[in-house]
C-alpha cells in the first residue's frame, strides 16, 4: 500500500471510530442519565434466538426479576419473552440500535450500583473523554507550536528562557494545581466547565514536551541551507516559517496530536482516579473505570471493563494515526540523497 | 587529529555540564518558589482538617499554626527553607513531625527499585523479541510480536492494574500491589513477599515501555544489518556470533543508549500514578498523601528531587549523544 | 479510592458518661486482695473475662495509612491513634464492645460527692515495656506534659471542661487526685486514650522543649517504652511495623497466663482497599475492619472451608448527611447565594427536599443494603442514646410537591421556578475522593429532577470543601460525614451548640439566630452538668426531635460496620467503635496450630 | 579595473574559540571573477556569508556601492539582496525537498520582486531554468528526484533571476562529476558574458579556480596570504603556503597528462 493511501486509511479509521462511537451514542438503548433503581448492578441482558423449548425465533430477551433473596442478583424468566429490534423506536420516541419490546429490558453490559445502563454511558462516556482530549491536544498544540517556534527561530534569551520555562512546567506536578483551580472556582460553575477548565489546565502544562520537539525541529530547519538561502533572498522570520519551517512542522504537529489525543484522554482517566474527574451523573471513560476497581476484585464481574477495552481500541487507533503522520515528516519524494546519478 | 579531538572535547563536556547545572540550579530554585506560592493559592492548610475537630480550641490552633510556622509570609519560609537545604535538610514534614529528607529517602528507593526492576523486565521482554523480528522480518511470528507491542503501548497502565487485580482474583494469585508482610523471617519470604508486591506495578509499566525499546531495537537493528561493514563481515564469512556482537550489537546499542538515559531521568516521576493505584511504597501515595494534608515541605522535597532526576537525565543522555555521534563531537 | 472515608479528622474525642459497673468493682476488690500474697513481685494483673487462649503467632493486621507519629501527644490520624492503642495504655478504658468504662491501669477509682474529684489507684508492679517501674510520678508527669500551654499538644483540648482543665496531685504512694473545675457528668471517659508516658524516657526532651520532637517515626525501638500489650520491634518506612509481645503486660487470663497470647502483630500499609481485600482474602493479613458490602458479599461468597469469620454489626457512628447553607451572608458579595436565599433558608424546602430523598434507595444501592436509614443525627448504633424518639415521615414526592407549592415555587413545564420566576436550582458540594457521597448525591440529584429542581454536583478536595463550608462559607448545599468517637452526646456540642466551629450550616454565632438553636444550646447546657442519667436522657431525646423537626441537616444513612477476621483467631471482640476490631488484641490468639505463622 | 562595488575590510569572525576570519579585507570590482582558494575550514565560506550579509563580522565591515551592508533595512536591504546573490555550498540542503523546481527558481522573485505578477514570475522562471540547461521535465520535480548537476543549476538559475551584479559561489563543483563540474563552469562563463557580472568562486580546487576566475586570493586559518591576477599567481606565488599548493596541484596535473584540465574532486585536502 501507498504511503498517502495508508494515512488516509489511518486518519478515516480514527474519524469513522468516533463517528460510530458519537452515533450509538445518540442511539444509545437508554439515557446516560437514566436510573434503573430496580436493575441496580445487573449482569449483561442475554439476547436470544432459541426459546426453552428449543424453538428458533426472532431475537428475543427474557423478562428479568430481581431476585428476592440477593441484592444485585437476577432470575430470567423465559417464560415471558420481549422481541428485540434493531433500530426500533424507544419509549421516548428516540431511534435506537436496539430496542427490546416494552416492559423488556436490554442491558447489553449490564448495569452500574445505581442501576445505569453501562452500554449507554460507555458511549456517552466515550465522547466526554474524547472531547476532554480533543480540547488539550487543540489548546497545547497551539502552544507547542508558538513557543516552539519562537525559541527555535529566535535562539538567545527567548529560546532559553522558554527552554527553561518548559522544563519547569515538565517538573511541576499538575495535581496541585488542580486541586487549586477547582476549589478557586465559584461553586455554580457547571461541572462540564468546571472540567473542561481543569483539562485546559492539564494542556496548559502539557505543551512543554511538544514544545521542545517542535524547537528542536525549527531549529534544525533554520540551520537547513534552503532556509538559509532564503535569508539570502531577504525573506523575514514570518516568511521562513510559513513558507519553509511549517510545512516540516505540519507532518510533527499532526503526529504529535495523535500522540497527545490518547495521552490526554488518560490525563482524564487518572484525574478521575484521584477522584477529580468529571461531576456525577456525566460518564466519562475515567469516572466508570475508577469506580469499578474495587468490584473487578470483590465481585467477578468482569462486563464492567467494557469502557475499558473502548479506551484501549481508540488509543490504538490513535497510535496508528501519529505513525502515519510521522511518515509525512519526510518528503514524498524521499530524502534527498548525496550521490549523483 | 586525534590527539587535538581529544584535548578538545573535554573542555566542551565540562562546559556542557556546568552550564547545565547552572541553568538546572535556576530551574529547581524558581520551581521550589512556585510550589510554596502554589500551596499558598490553595484553599485549606495543614490544619483545616485538624480545625474542623471539634476537640481543638481556637487557642490550640492558633499555638499549633504558630509552631508550624503556617502564619510566617511566604518569603520568609522560603528563605529558610533555602538555609535548611544548604544544612541537608528539606523542612519538616507537619503530619510526621520530622525532617522530609528522613521520610523522603526511604521511598526514593522504593520507587527506585520499581523503576529498575520495570526497566529490567522491559529490556529482557523487548530487546532480544525485537533482535528476533529484525533478523527475521518476513517471519509470522515476528508480525505477531510487532502487533502485540502495539498493543501494549495502547493498553493505559491503569487498566492493566485493573486487569492484572482481577486475575489476581479470580485466579487466587497472590500479587497484590504494594508491600506484604514477609511469611516468615527468612531472607526467602522476605525475597517472595517483595517480589509479589513489585510484580503488578512493574509489569504495568514495563507493559508501556517495553514497546519503544522494541521499536527502537529493531529499527536499530535492520539499519545495522544493512550497513556495509556489517555486510562485509558476513561476507568475510564471520561467525554469525561474532558478528552479531562483535558488530551489530555496539551500533544498534547506540541509539538504545540515550534512550535509556532519557528514561532513567524518569526513575522518580514515571511510576507515581501506578504506585498510586498499586499502594507501592514509593513516593506516590507519599506524595499524594502530602498533598491532600497539605503537608507542603514534603510535596516541595518530592517535587525537587523528581524535577533534580529529569534534569540530570537529560543531561546524560545529551552528554551521551555528545559522546557517541561522531558528527556532534568534532 | 484514597482517603475514601472522608471523615477522617471529624473524629470526635469520646466522652461518655458511666460508673464503674458494680460487677468491676467487685472483680477488682477480688483482685486487690488475691495476687498480692501468690504472685509476690508480680503486678496487680487484671483478669480478662474472656475464655483462656493458647500463646504464640503472629497476626497480620491492614492499616489503611501509614501513621504518622508514635508520640501519643502528637496523634492526631487515625492510624497513629490504633498504632498508640497497641503500645500504651490509659487509666480508665472505654471497654469498645460495650460501650463502657472499665478499669486498665487504674486498678480502681472514686468520685467525690460533688462529682468535682476523682481519686485513681495505680495497679501495684506496673512495668514500662523496657522493665521499668510505672509511678504515680509517670502520671503526673503525662498530665503536666499535656496540659502544658507551651508544649501545644493537640489533644490538651480533650480534657477542657467549661473552659478550664483539671489539677492533678499524687495522694500517697500510688494514688493521683484529679480535680475538675466544674462538675462534669461523663468525666470518666475523659481518661480513655490518653497514654501514660514514661518520664524516664520523655523528661529530658520535655526540660529542653522538645518534646514533640521525639518519637517520631523515625526513632529506634529501644527509645519507646510504653504499657500497651504490645512494643516496637522494627519499622520499615511504608512498607510495615512489627510489633512484639510486651512481657511486662498487666492483664492475665483467668488460668494465670500472662496476656497478651500473641507473639508478634505486624501492620501493613494498604493504600487501597483493592489490595486490602485481596490481601485479606489471600490470607496475607488476618482482620479486616473497614469491609464494604461488596467486600462483605464477596468473602461471604468464599467455601465454606474458606471463609472468614464475617460479621455485620449493624450501624455504626457514622452518618452521612446533607445541609444547605443557613449563614447570613448580607453583604458578603455572594449575589447568586444571595438571590436563592428566601427559598434555600426556608425549613419548607428543607422538608419537601428530605420527603422527596430516596433513603431506602440510597442504603440499597451505595451500601447494597448494609447501611440503615437515618431519621436524625443520632444513630441507631450509638445503643446508650439512640432514642428512637424522632421518626422520619415516610417518602413522599406528592407531599413534597405540596410543600413547595405551599412556599410559592411552583412547576412552570418541567421546572420549578420561584416567585421571581426564576428556576429552583443548587449545586450540592461533597469530598471528591469518597465515591459513596458521589453516587449518593446523583441520587439525591435524580430524586430531585423529579421535582423540577436541577441539582448540580461539585465534588471538592477535602480540605477545600471544609475551607468553604467552615470559613468562606461560599456554597449552597454540601454533604459530609460525620464519624463520632464516641456515644455520649457531649461529642456532639460542638455541632449542636450555635456558636460551635462544627455547627456546619452557620457556625460560631455571637447569638443563636433562632429560637429552636437558642432551645438546644439550653438543653445541652443542661445536661452536661447533670449527674442524672435519665434527665440526661429526655434532654437529648428532645434535642433529637428538634433536629429531625428542623432539619438543619438531613441524615440520610449510616452503613454498617462490617468486619471479617481469620476463621482460626478467637476471642475476635468486634465493636461499633473505632477501631473495630484491634481494641481487643490483647486477648486474640489462634486456635490452630497451623495457623501460627 | 572599473569600480569596487562590493568591498570588505578588516573582517574577524570567531566561533567559539576557533577564529574563523581574522582580519580579512577583500574587495570585488564590477565584473570580474574571483577565486577563493583554500584548505577546508579556513575561512571561506564565512567570508563569503559575510559578504552576502548572512552573517554578521566580529569587527570590520561589508561596503556595497559605498553603503554599509549590515545596519541595512527594508528597500535598501532588498535592493542589496536583489544585487548580491549567494549560491550555498551542497545543492542537496539548499533546496527544500517538498517543493517543486519551478516554485524553487521562482522563491527568490516571490521574496523580491512583488511587482512582478505570478505569471510573469513563472515566465522569467522557466526562461531560466532553460537558460541554464535544465529539461522542461524538472519543472515538476522534487530536488530528491535530481541529479547533482540538475540541482547545481537549479541553484544557479534560481541566483540568476534576480539579474545581480555580484554573485557568490560556495564550492558549487564539490561533489559533482569531472564533466559536469566542466559544464557548470562553462555556464557560469557564458553568463559574465552576457551580462555585468561579478562572480567570487569559492573552491579548494586550484584547477576549478584556474578555469573559472581572473584574480585569486588565498587564504589560510581565517587570513588572506596572497592575492593575485591568475597569470600572476600561476607564474610564481609570493607566500610560501601558495606556492606549496600550485607545486602539488602541478604534481598531480603531470601525473594525469591525459584527464580533463579540471581535476578536482577532494584531493586538495
Amino acid at each position: 500500500m501507498t504511503r498517502p493511501a495508508w494515512r488516509l486509511q489511518a486518519v478515516s479509521a480514527l474519524a469513522i471510530w468516533y463517528a460510530l462511537l458519537a452515533g450509538f451514542a445518540w442511539m444509545a438503548p437508554y439515557s446516560w442519565r437514566e436510573q434503573h433503581r430496580e436493575f441496580a448492578s445487573a449482569p449483561p441482558t442475554a439476547i436470544r434466538f432459541v426459546d426453552p423449548t428449543g424453538v428458533w425465533r426472532m431475537p428475543f430477551v427474557c423478562s428479568l426479576a430481581p431476585a428476592p433473596d440477593s441484592p444485585g442478583s437476577y432470575r430470567e424468566d423465559c417464560a415471558v419473552r420481549h422481541d428485540v429490534w434493531l433500530f426500533g423506536r424507544a419509549q421516548d420516541g428516540r431511534m435506537v440500535v436496539l430496542c427490546p419490546e416494552q416492559p423488556g429490558v436490554l442491558f447489553l453490559f449490564g448495569t452500574d450500583e445505581l442501576g445505569r445502563d453501562i452500554f449507554s454511558r460507555s458511549l456517552a462516556g466515550g465522547l466526554v473523554t474524547f472531547a476532554t482530549g480533543v480540547v488539550a491536544t487543540l489548546v497545547a498544540l497551539f502552544l507547542a507550536f508558538l513557543g516552539g517556534s519562537l525559541a527555535g527561530l529566535l535562539g538567545g534569551w527567548p529560546d532559553l528562557l522558554i527552554s527553561r520555562g518548559t522544563e519547569l512546567l515538565m517538573a511541576l506536578p499538575a495535581l496541585y494545581l488542580l486541586l487549586a483551580l477547582r476549589a478557586a472556582l465559584p461553586i455554580q460553575t457547571p461541572p462540564l466547565l468546571a472540567f473542561a477548565l481543569a483539562v485546559a489546565l492539564i494542556s496548559l502544562l502539557g505543551w512543554a514536551r511538544p514544545a521542545r520537539l517542535l524547537r528542536g525541529v525549527v531549529m534544525s530547519s533554520r540551520g537547513e541551507g534552503y532556509v538559509l538561502a532564503a535569508r539570502g533572498f531577504g525573506a523575514g522570520p514570518v516568511y521562513l516559517l510559513r513558507k519553509h519551517i511549517f510545512p516540516r512542522l505540519r507532518g510533527v504537529l499532526g503526529a504529535q496530536a495523535a500522540v497527545l489525543l490518547p495521552q490526554f484522554m488518560l490525563v482524564e482517566v487518572a484525574l478521575s482516579f484521584l477522584g477529580l474527574g468529571v461531576a456525577e451523573p456525566l460518564p466519562s471513560w475515567g469516572t466508570m473505570l475508577s469506580s469499578i476497581q474495587y468490584d473487578l476484585v470483590a465481585d467477578r464481574r468482569s462486563w464492567l471493563g467494557f469502557p475499558a477495552i473502548l479506551l484501549t481500541a481508540s488509543i490504538l487507533i490513535s497510535g496508528r494515526v501519529a505513525r502515519a503522520m510521522e511518515l509525512r515528516s519526510q518528503p514524498a519524494g524521499g530524502a534527498p540523497r548525496e550521490t549523483t546519478p | 587529529m586525534p590527539a587535538t579531538q581529544t584535548s578538545e572535547r573535554v573542555p566542551g563536556w565540562v562546559s556542557v555540564v556546568l552550564s547545565r547545572s547552572l541553568q538546572a540550579a535556576v530551574t529547581l530554585g524558581l520551581l521550589s518558589f512556585c510550589s510554596f506560592a502554589l500551596f499558598e493559592w490553595i484553599p485549606g492548610d495543614f490544619l483545616t482538617e485538624t480545625a474542623a475537630s471539634p476537640a481543638v480550641s481556637p487557642e490550640t490552633l492558633a499555638g499549633l499554626r504558630d509552631r508550624y510556622g503556617l502564619d510566617t509570609p511566604l518569603g520568609i519560609r522560603y528563605a529558610s527553607w533555602l538555609e535548611g537545604l544548604t544544612r541537608g535538610q528539606l523542612g519538616p514534614s507537619l503530619s510526621y513531625h520530622r525532617d522530609a529528607m528522613g521520610l523522603l529517602l526511604p521511598r526514593l528507593g522504593a520507587t527506585v527499585l520499581l523503576n529498575l526492576t520495570a526497566l529490567l523486565v522491559a529490556l529482557v521482554v523487548a530487546l532480544p523479541l525485537a533482535i528476533f523480528a529484525a533478523q527475521n522480518p518476513e517471519s509470522r511470528f515476528a508480525g505477531w510480536v510487532g502487533r502485540g507491542m502495539q498493543a501494549s503501548l495502547a493498553l493505559p497502565e491503569l487498566v492493566l492494574v485493573l486487569a492484572l487485580f482481577a486475575v489476581a482474583q479470580a485466579y487466587g494469585v497472590p500479587m497484590p500491589g504494594g508491600a506484604a508482610a514477609p511469611a516468615d523471617e527468612s531472607w526467602l519470604g522476605g525475597l517472595y513477599s517483595l517480589l509479589t508486591g513489585l510484580a503488578t506495578p512493574a509489569i504495568a509499566l514495563a507493559a508501556g515501555t517495553a514497546p519503544s525499546y522494541f521499536g527502537h531495537m529493531r529499527a536499530a537493528w535492520s539499519e545495522a544489518l544493512a550497513e556495509s561493514y556489517v555486510i562485509a563481515a558476513r561476507q568475510a564469512g564471520l561467525p554469525p556470533k561474532v558478528v552479531r556482537w562483535r558488530y551489530l550489537f555496539p551500533a544498534a546499542a547506540n541509539p538504545m543508549v540515550s534512550l535509556l538515559g532519557g528514561s532513567l531521568g524518569g526513575i522518580l516521576s514515571a511510576s507515581l500514578l501506578v504506585e498510586t493505584v498499586t499502594g507501592w511504597p514509593g513516593l506516590g501515595p507519599l506524595l499524594l498523601e502530602a498533598v491532600f494534608s497539605r503537608d507542603v515541605y514534603v510535596v516541595v522535597g518530592a517535587v525537587m528531587f523528581a524535577a533534580s532526576a529529569q534534569m540530570a537525565g537529560n543531561l546524560a543522555a545529551d552528554l551521551v549523544i555528545l559522546r557517541m555521534d561522531p558528527r556532534i563531537r568534532s | 479510592m484514597l482517603n475514601r472515608k472522608l471523615i477522617q479528622g471529624l473524629v470526635f474525642k469520646r466522652r461518655g458518661h458511666c460508673s464503674p459497673s458494680g460487677l468491676t468493682s467487685l472483680l477488682a476488690l477480688l483482685l486487690t486482695l488475691l495476687p498480692v500474697g501468690l504472685w509476690g513481685q508480680d503486678p496487680e494483673f487484671l483478669v480478662s473475662r474472656s475464655p483462656v487462649g493458647r500463646p504464640g503467632g503472629r497476626l497480620v493486621v491492614s492499616l489503611r495509612a501509614e501513621p504518622k507519629t508514635l508520640l501519643p501527644l502528637n496523634a492526631l490520624d487515625a492510624s497513629s491513634k490504633e498504632i498508640q492503642g497497641l503500645l500504651h495504655a490509659d487509666l480508665i478504658h472505654i471497654h469498645r464492645p460495650s460501650q463502657e468504662t472499665r478499669s486498665a491501669l487504674a486498678q480502681q477509682w472514686s468520685r467525690s460527692r460533688d462529682g468535682m474529684r476523682y481519686t485513681l489507684r495505680l495497679r501495684r508492679g506496673l512495668k514500662f515495656s523496657d522493665g521499668q517501674p510505672l509511678t504515680v510520678a509517670d502520671v503526673l508527669f503525662t498530665f503536666q506534659v499535656l496540659l502544658d500551654e507551651a508544649v501545644k499538644a493537640p489533644g490538651r483540648d480533650l480534657l477542657r471542661v467549661e473552659g478550664k482543665f483539671p489539677t492533678l496531685r499524687a495522694v500517697g504512694e500510688d494514688s493521683v487526685e484529679v480535680a475538675l473545675p466544674a462538675p462534669y457528668a461523663p468525666a470518666e471517659r475523659l481518661f480513655d486514650s490518653i497514654a501514660i508516658l514514661p518520664r524516664h524516657k520523655l523528661e529530658a526532651a520535655y526540660r529542653s522543649g522538645k518534646i514533640l520532637e521525639k518519637w517520631t517515626m523515625g526513632a529506634a525501638a529501644s527509645e519507646i517504652a510504653g504499657t500497651g500489650p504490645f512494643r516496637l520491634k522494627e519499622y520499615l518506612p511504608g512498607q510495615r511495623m512489627v510489633f512484639e509481645r510486651n512481657p511486662h503486660y498487666w492483664k492475665r487470663d483467668s488460668a494465670g497466663v500472662r496476656l497478651p497470647y500473641l507473639n508478634e502483630v505486624v501492620m501493613i500499609f494498604s493504600p487501597n482497599p483493592e489490595a486490602e481485600l485481596l490481601r485479606f482474602r489471600a490470607g496475607e493479613s488476618h482482620l479486616h475492619s473497614r469491609l464494604t458490602a461488596r467486600g462483605y458479599s464477596s468473602l461471604s461468597g468464599l467455601p465454606p472451608q474458606e471463609r472468614p469469620m464475617l460479621q455485620d454489626l449493624g450501624p455504626g457512628l457514622e452518618q452521612h448527611f446533607l445541609f444547605f447553607n443557613q449563614n447570613d451572608l448580607t453583604g458578603s458579595g455572594m449575589s447568586a447565594l444571595l438571590a436563592k436565599r428566601s427559598w434555600l433558608q426556608d425549613v419548607r424546602f428543607r422538608r419537601a427536599i428530605s420527603l422527596a430523598i430516596d433513603r431506602a434507595g440510597i442504603a440499597r444501592l451505595v451500601f447494597q443494603g448494609k447501611a440503615s436509614v437515618l431519621s436524625s443525627h443520632v444513630s441507631p448504633g450509638n445503643r446508650l442514646w439512640f432514642s428512637g424518639a424522632s421518626s422520619l415521615p415516610a417518602r413522599s414526592v406528592e407531599e413534597a410537591r405540596r410543600q413547595l407549592k405551599a412556599m410559592g415555587l411552583i412547576l412552570k413545564g418541567d421546572v420549578l421556578v420561584d416567585p421571581s420566576g426564576s428556576p429552583v436550582s443548587f449545586t450540592i458540594a461533597m469530598n471528591a475522593a469518597n465515591s459513596e457521597q458521589r453516587q449518593m448525591a446523583a441520587i439525591i440529584q435524580e430524586d430531585l429532577r423529579g421535582l423540577g429542581i436541577t441539582v448540580a454536583l461539585a465534588p471538592l478536595e477535602f480540605r477545600s470543601l471544609i475551607d468553604r463550608v467552615l470559613n468562606t462559607k461560599d456554597y449552597e448545599a454540601a454533604i459530609l460525614a460525620l464519624r463520632d468517637g464516641d456515644v455520649d452526646p457531649t461529642a456532639q456540642m460542638p455541632m449542636l451548640l450555635s456558636n460551635g466551629r462544627m455547627h456546619f450550616w452557620r457556625p460560631n454565632q455571637a447569638q443563636p439566630a433562632t429560637e429552636w438553636e437558642a432551645e438546644i444550646d439550653r438543653l445541652m447546657k443542661r445536661q452536661i452538668s447533670d449527674g442524672n442519667e435519665k434527665r440526661r436522657k429526655e434532654n437529648y431525646a428532645q434535642v433529637q426531635r428538634i433536629i429531625s423537626r428542623e432539619l438543619p441537616f438531613l441524615a440520610l444513612v449510616s452503613p454498617h460496620v462490617l468486619i471479617a477476621a481469620h476463621r482460626n483467631l478467637r476471642n475476635v471482640q468486634p465493636s461499633v467503635l473505632a477501631p473495630h476490631l484491634i481494641d481487643g488484641l490483647d486477648e486474640m490468639y489462634w486456635a490452630a496450630e497451623n495457623n501460627k505463622p | 579595473m572599473s569600480e569596487a562595488i562590493l568591498v570588505a575590510q578588516g573582517l574577524e569572525r570567531r566561533y567559539r574559540r576557533a577564529c574563523a576570519l581574522d582580519g580579512v579585507s577583500v574587495s570585488i570590482s564590477a565584473g570580474e571573477s574571483l577565486a577563493i582558494v583554500g584548505e577546508s575550514g579556513c575561512g571561506k565560506s564565512t567570508l563569503l556569508r559575510c559578504l552576502a550579509g548572512l552573517e554578521r563580522a566580529d569587527a570590520g565591515s561589508v561596503h556595497f556601492g559605498g553603503a554599509e551592508v549590515s545596519p541595512l533595512r527594508g528597500e535598501d536591504r532588498k535592493r542589496f539582496c536583489r544585487s548580491v546573490q549567494l549560491v550555498l555550498q551542497d545543492a542537496t540542503r539548499a533546496l527544500n525537498p517538498w517543493w517543486s523546481g519551478l516554485t524553487l527558481v521562482r522563491e527568490p522573485l516571490d521574496l523580491l520582486r512583488r511587482d512582478l505578477s505570478m505569471p510573469e514570475r513563472e515566465t522569467v522562471a522557466r526562461c531560466w531554468m532553460d537558460r541554464v540547461g535544465l529539461p522542461a521535465s524538472v519543472v515538476e520535480r522534487l530536488p530528491g528526484e535530481l541529479s547533482g548537476g540538475q540541482r547545481q543549476r537549479l541553484l544557479l538559475a534560481r541566483a540568476m533571476t534576480l539579474s545581480p551584479s555580484v554573485l557568490l559561489l560556495d564550492e558549487p563543483l564539490a561533489g559533482l562529476d569531472p564533466p559536469i563540474q566542466a559544464a557548470i563552469l562553462e555556464l557560469l562563463k557564458g553568463l559574465r558574458s552576457e551580462r555585468p557580472l561579478a562572480t567570487v568562486l569559492v573552491t579548494h580546487s586550484l584547477g576549478a579556480a584556474a578555469q573559472g576566475a581572473e584574480r585569486i586570493v588565498v587564504m589560510r586559518s581565517g587570513r588572506l596570504v596572497e592575492q593575485q591576477t591568475m597569470t600572476a599567481f600561476l607564474a610564481g606565488p609570493q607566500d610560501p603556503y601558495s606556492r606549496e599548493i600550485l607545486a602539488g596541484w602541478q604534481a598531480r596535473q603531470a601525473n594525469f597528462v591525459k584527464s580533463p584540465p579540471i581535476k578536482s574532486s577532494g584531493s586538495a585536502h
